[in-house]
């Protein structure tokens, strides 16, 4: 299946990008999309501190992905 | 006190006016209003700052920020409790983020508020990039919220507008 | 940030602007701003409240809380601390008190209203005598400024105005 | 010599009103003016709990006051 990654903050400077698209197998969780996203070395090393949400949720790392799910990858905030 | 709840943008990309957040919450039973407001400084861990950047996850944000001021609303007992937060780009002294709480007493107003602007601060998907003087740029480095992170039922089930 | 000091009267008969207060404040290194507004419940203690009747002995009132300014920047080490206090006849809802503190940062704001607030609550001589819907009134019982009252020396040395 | 007390809060409501001549010895102090408005029985009991002050400073009872001095009394405090 195929999801799209939204880079938000830093995330997105390091990606060099705000999307990305994903293709993942269909039983994918998020913990899977992460791994992917790891062997893109800008990325890895903030890859741990992010939280992550499908649409408006925060979603955990043993959450099931859907095809054309949005998964957005959110770095330290700093808001205030 | 007012008839149904107002309907509020939590995250604006315009200049935020406290005025409307004060006539939402008007209540007599209240004898406390306290009131933080988040302005942009000039210096940041010693460097000079000529402007900033929000960026936010408004919809996450909406529902966010809608949890903690329930949260606030609920732990410390206080009938009211709004923030909101700008977005986009903000010069030196703009206000980046307005909390209000009314209680009958100050003690849990000061309390709540305090919690209200720790919450939204840590938790709230809001990234600041700041530009210096020679026209350089960093992201600030923030909270994650990814700490410890197991996401509390209420932040999946609560509507996006529950600030009755 | 300004020229001198912007004198203002920290007892007002007239309803009481938060405005400015807020613009004689204004610094660029200041990235939080605290606001504590007191207003008049509609009850205390149980017992419905038609309105209040406020007296202060305004040359000690300018005084102390003059003093209560001074020592809020110092303890707390914020720039800008400003009370205002109403007198008079005020209605439910109406704003007795206004106390701003702006501060580089949120920590030391919250936790300098507080003592602001705190102190001008517990030493300044202000009455208030509550009017309830059948026409009687009592005076509130309030704290004893003479609670192990020791007039320290600043509050004898300072001059009127020591807003700087 | 002679001084004015001036009442404040509940205390001129007890007094009933809110000045008062008070004729004193010369060497006079704050504690010997409180020991006289203690006649008062109305008032007696409430001038314990009360701060003094002449003009715009406040005075411990040891303080000695001056002819023409404007000695208030301030009974408990309820702003805010």
């Amino acid at each position: 299946m195929n999801i799209e990654i939204q880079f938000w903050g830093v995330t997105a400077r390091l990606a060099g990008s705000e999307r990305r698209r994903l293709s993942l197998t269909e039983s994918a969780t998020v913990a899977d999309a992460i791994e992917l996203l790891r062997s893109d070395a800008a990325l890895a090393t903030e890859l741990p501190r992010c939280a992550y949400a499908v649409g408006a949720d925060l979603v955990a790392p043993n959450h099931s992905l859907s095809e054309g799910d949005e998964l957005s990858v959110l770095p330290p905030v700093s808001g205030g | 006190m007012r008839a149904e709840p107002i309907d509020y943008s939590r995250i604006q990309p315009e200049p935020l006016a406290l005025e409307p957040l004060l006539l939402a919450t008007e209540r007599p039973d209240c004898g406390a209003l306290a009131i933080f407001a988040g302005a942009v400084r000039n210096h940041h861990e010693g460097a000079a700052v000529s402007h900033l950047i929000y960026t936010a996850h408004a919809a996450l944000c909406d529902k966010i920020i809608a949890a903690v001021e329930q949260e606030t609303r609920e732990q410390f007992q206080v009938p009211e409790c709004r923030i909101v937060h700008r977005v986009g780009q903000l010069g030196i002294g703009d206000i980046a983020i307005y909390a209000v709480v009314r209680a009958p007493h100050r003690a849990e107003a000061f309390a709540a508020l305090r919690y209200a602007v720790d919450s939204t601060k840590h938790r709230a998907p809001i990234w600041k990039e700041e530009f210096y003087p020679d026209g350089s740029s960093s992201f600030v480095t923030g909270c994650c919220i990814a700490d410890g992170f197991e996401p509390p039922e209420h932040l999946k089930q609560l509507p996006l507008k529950a600030n009755t």
